[in-house]
């Protein structure tokens, strides 16, 4: 494997999202939390762009670390006495062998490909753009229905999440 | 790999952002003066010694301010392939974006019906 | 161009450490958390998978659509589950899912 | 910056260097130079908007270092490199020490996407304007973890106040700013400005053009939303604990922030570098750019300089109530009536490459309505106004009365 920008700015990328990801499952304190969080998912928006998903990435960075962050980091304040847990786990030894377990199987089929044929080494040349997303979205042979019902989902989740969290009594 | 290159270049921007600021702040790292003392170094509040950790008395309305901001953003998820796609599409596409945004705004009325949009 | 395997073997690694989080960590909100790297991961897979297959017509979008909506599902997922624990913790004082107990059969 | 990168480039490849290294090294320069138009305006700045704030509040501002005052920007560097840089004890270091230079940078990045002229730019990405809301994200998160890693209750109630405002403040911000890429029909910079060859997008749509300046006068925390700094109620916000340097990269950020709104403006709403004889020379293009910028930017602060603060539930309220139902109805308007006008012919397909003439009716349509909208509103906040000050009235004379009554016993 040669040494260029692709391949650096893999390496850096796997460092942010694993070394974000152990952060997340480890750190005591939750607002840190929130940070490694944000960084492992810096780190999965960069592998959007190595995989010429600009748009995807865009939208990774708007949506969690504008957005979704914000959110962790007041209901991390509003639930405030969880920050003095002491202990931060529970059943450590038999959930950290269970995933390693899984890991282990995931990472056989991957490089071991038993359920069809050899994974590909290269990719296409040519790539989707927003514009051809944008026409598929209200496509009726497209995600039109898909479309709407995100849409759907949404205000659900909205009305949903407004009606939970309200305080009735303040 | 055009996309790439382009992206090299705002890495690289990425990567050289931060250090602008750095700069000046390690400068002045090696030329101030250091006279730490415990009065000067506790924390800036009201005279009084701090008392556990920073927690000040958090309103759920700023949770909610930040959940209709969430869906709003996560709207643009679609919307803005939506409108880069609009001069091409038919009168369907167009309705359909329309209907998106409805039942966005739909969730909005109903939150300010339940005056959830208020600072209480 | 990195080959298809590096990133399904990260996905596989972020997937398993937001597993990890999901059993072993005792807050509900760090356990949202992981729930968050697990989706992630299934994001990688999807636009890795979209990236290196051939494209035929049908396929050109699939994966990146995908993606797309996992996002949406994800934002709606952190938003009502993130009101869920504001509320439980309101009423019970309590951000440990073991103790919110009260629907139990 | 293109074409000077490849000719750097041929350039070293040709007196012997490696050619990957050629092609980092030229796109290091390339980055440079980019990045310096931000860095070197920021010191500019700051003397102007000292300069300004002082002539509107009637006193002379900075006048003794250097020619009219010039140079107090170098000196106040100086001085701010003498200062002690206190840390407080209970800080969170590695965050504390982050969050500066994560704000400032998320501002300075905002630059690799502003083309400069038709042929100078940093780099004309496919996604360019969700680029900078998206870049724009890392400020707000960089103010809450200052917020929290200070270990302050002052700090993280302002961090609180401002990251909410922020928010809320970026849902018409990026309704407003679908109205230029739907018009365009791509998200790149360069598109957007090329497609107002016919006709600027502030005419096509005054309104979006409102709501865009006034929300970004509200992501920049300046007046009258001024809650980041609302110094007589939270001691100085989010920023509280810092000192010395770090208080200063906070300061020139949100400068820079300021003036990088003006740019934008100017590109998505005022044709950027179109104007007369842009294309002879790009310095005449650069200019018209740097003029239209920087007029925006001056009623920018002629605005934070002359409007009192609000408080934190009308400034909620007018976001919530009035700013995001509007911004989304004027984005189904236009799109609506644009997609119609373009079934039936009178308007172009395709923005880009369309003349004055083909736009003639799209203009008049688009502007009847956003006119028709206009007065509606302005009925509205007439009679909003009106509430108000009979309430305001009617609690004043309660208070009177209230107060004769008790001369009275």
């Amino acid at each position: 494997m040669e040494l260029n920008a692709v391949t650096i700015g893999f390496a850096v990328f796997t460092i942010f999202t694993l070394g974000g990801g152990f952060g997340v499952v480890t750190t005591r304190n939750l607002f840190q939390g929130t940070i490694w969080l944000m960084v492992s998912l810096f780190g999965v928006a960069g592998y959007f762009i190595l995989l010429s998903a600009p748009f995807l990435a865009a939208v990774q960075i708007l949506v969690y670390i504008g957005a979704i962050a914000i959110l962790i980091t007041f209901a991390v304040m509003l639930t405030r006495s969880v920050t003095r847990i002491k202990a931060r786990y529970v059943r450590l030894i038999p959930s950290f062998i269970g995933s390693l377990v899984l890991f282990l199987i995931l990472l056989l089929g991957i490089t071991i490909p038993i359920f069809g044929g050899q994974l590909p080494e290269s990719a296409p040349e040519y790539v989707a753009t927003t514009r051809e997303l944008g026409t598929a979205l209200v496509d009726e042979n497209g995600f039109v229905v898909p479309f709407m019902l995100a849409s759907v989902l949404l205000t659900a989740a909205m009305i949903g999440a407004i009606f939970i969290a309200r305080d009735e009594n303040a | 790999m055009n996309i790439l290159n382009e992206w090299a270049f705002v890495g690289l921007f990425a990567v050289m952002a931060p250090v602008f600021p750095a700069l000046p702040i390690v400068i002045a790292w090696l030329f101030r003066p250091r006279k730490p003392n415990v009065l000067k170094s506790s924390t800036y509040e009201c005279g009084v010694e701090t008392i556990g950790d920073t927690w000040v008395q958090f309103r759920v309305q700023y949770y909610i301010y930040g959940l209709i901001f969430l869906v709003f953003d996560v709207e643009m998820v679609f919307l803005f392939p939506w409108a880069v796609a609009y001069n091409e599409m038919s009168l369907f596409g167009f309705v359909a974006g329309f209907l998106f945004i409805f039942l966005l705004t739909d969730a909005l009325f109903y939150a300010w019906k339940k005056n959830a949009l208020d600072w209480k | 161009m990195a080959p298809l395997w590096m990133y399904l073997a990260v996905a596989a690694a972020l997937f398993s450490l937001g597993v990890f989080g999901v059993l072993s960590r005792r807050n509900a909100v760090a356990i949202l958390m992981s729930v968050e790297l697990m989706l992630n991961a299934v994001n990688i897979n999807l636009v890795a998978f979209w990236r290196y297959s051939e494209t035929g017509t049908d396929l050109l979008l699939n994966g990146y659509a995908f993606t797309a909506f996992v996002l949406i599902v994800a934002a709606a997922e952190a938003a009502v589950g993130l009101a869920i624990i504001i509320t439980v913790y309101r009423n019970r004082r309590s951000v440990i899912p073991e103790q919110a107990v009260a629907l139990k059969g | 910056m293109d074409e000077l990168c490849t000719g750097l480039c041929r350039l070293m490849v040709d007196s012997g260097a490696d050619a990957g290294l050629a092609q980092f090294l030229s796109l290091l320069v390339g980055v440079l130079l980019v990045s310096g138009v931000p860095l070197l305006t920021v010191i500019l700045l700051i003397w102007i908007e000292r300069k300004v704030a002082a002539r509107i509040q009637d006193r002379i501002g900075p006048n003794r270092v250097g020619p009219i005052g010039l140079m107090q920007t170098f000196a106040d560097l100086l001085k701010l490199l003498g200062k002690e840089d206190i840390t407080p004890t209970s800080a969170d270091r590695w965050l504390y020490n982050a969050a500066p230079l994560v704000s400032f940078a998320s501002v300075v990045l905002i630059w690799a996407v502003v083309p400069f002229t038709p042929f100078h730019y940093g780099v004309d990405l496919e996604i360019g304007a969700l680029f900078f809301v998206a870049v724009a994200s890392f400020g707000t998160l960089a103010i809450m973890v200052a917020g929290w890693a200070s270990n302050n209750k002052y700090a993280l109630l302002g961090a609180f106040r401002v990251v909410s405002l922020l928010v809320s403040y970026e849902v018409p911000l990026v309704f407003a700013l679908l109205v230029p890429v739907l018009l365009a029909g791509s998200m790149s910079m360069l598109d957007i400005v090329n497609a107002q060859t016919g006709m600027w997008f502030v005419v096509l749509s005054p309104l979006a053009f409102v709501i865009f300046y006034v929300s970004s006068q509200a992501e920049t925390g300046r007046a009258p939303f001024d809650l980041i700094e609302a110094e007589s109620e939270l001691v100085a916000g989010f920023n509280i604990e810092y000192s010395g340097m770090k208080f200063g990269m906070f300061f020139a950020a949100e400068f820079l922030h300021v003036f990088t709104n003006g740019i934008l403006m100017a590109l998505l709403f005022f044709g950027g570098w179109l104007g007369p004889l842009y294309y002879e020379s790009p310095l005449i293009a650069f200019a018209w750019l740097g003029l239209k910028g920087g007029v925006i930017y001056l009623t920018t602060l002629w605005l934070r300089n002359t409007v009192p603060r609000l408080r934190i539930d009308q400034i909620m309220a007018f976001n919530w109530k009035f700013l995001v139902p509007l911004s989304i109805a004027n984005l189904i308007f236009i799109s609506a009536a644009l997609k119609v006008m373009q079934e039936i012919g009178w308007a172009p397909r395709d923005m880009i490459g369309a003349g004055f003439g083909e736009l003639v009716p799209t203009t008049v349509v688009l502007l009847l309505i956003n006119g028709a909208m206009i007065i509606y509103l302005l009925g509205i906040l007439r009679k909003r106004g009106q509430e108000a000050r009979r309430e305001s009235q009617a609690t004043r004379a309660a208070l009177a009365h209230a107060a004769a009554d008790q001369g009275a016993a």
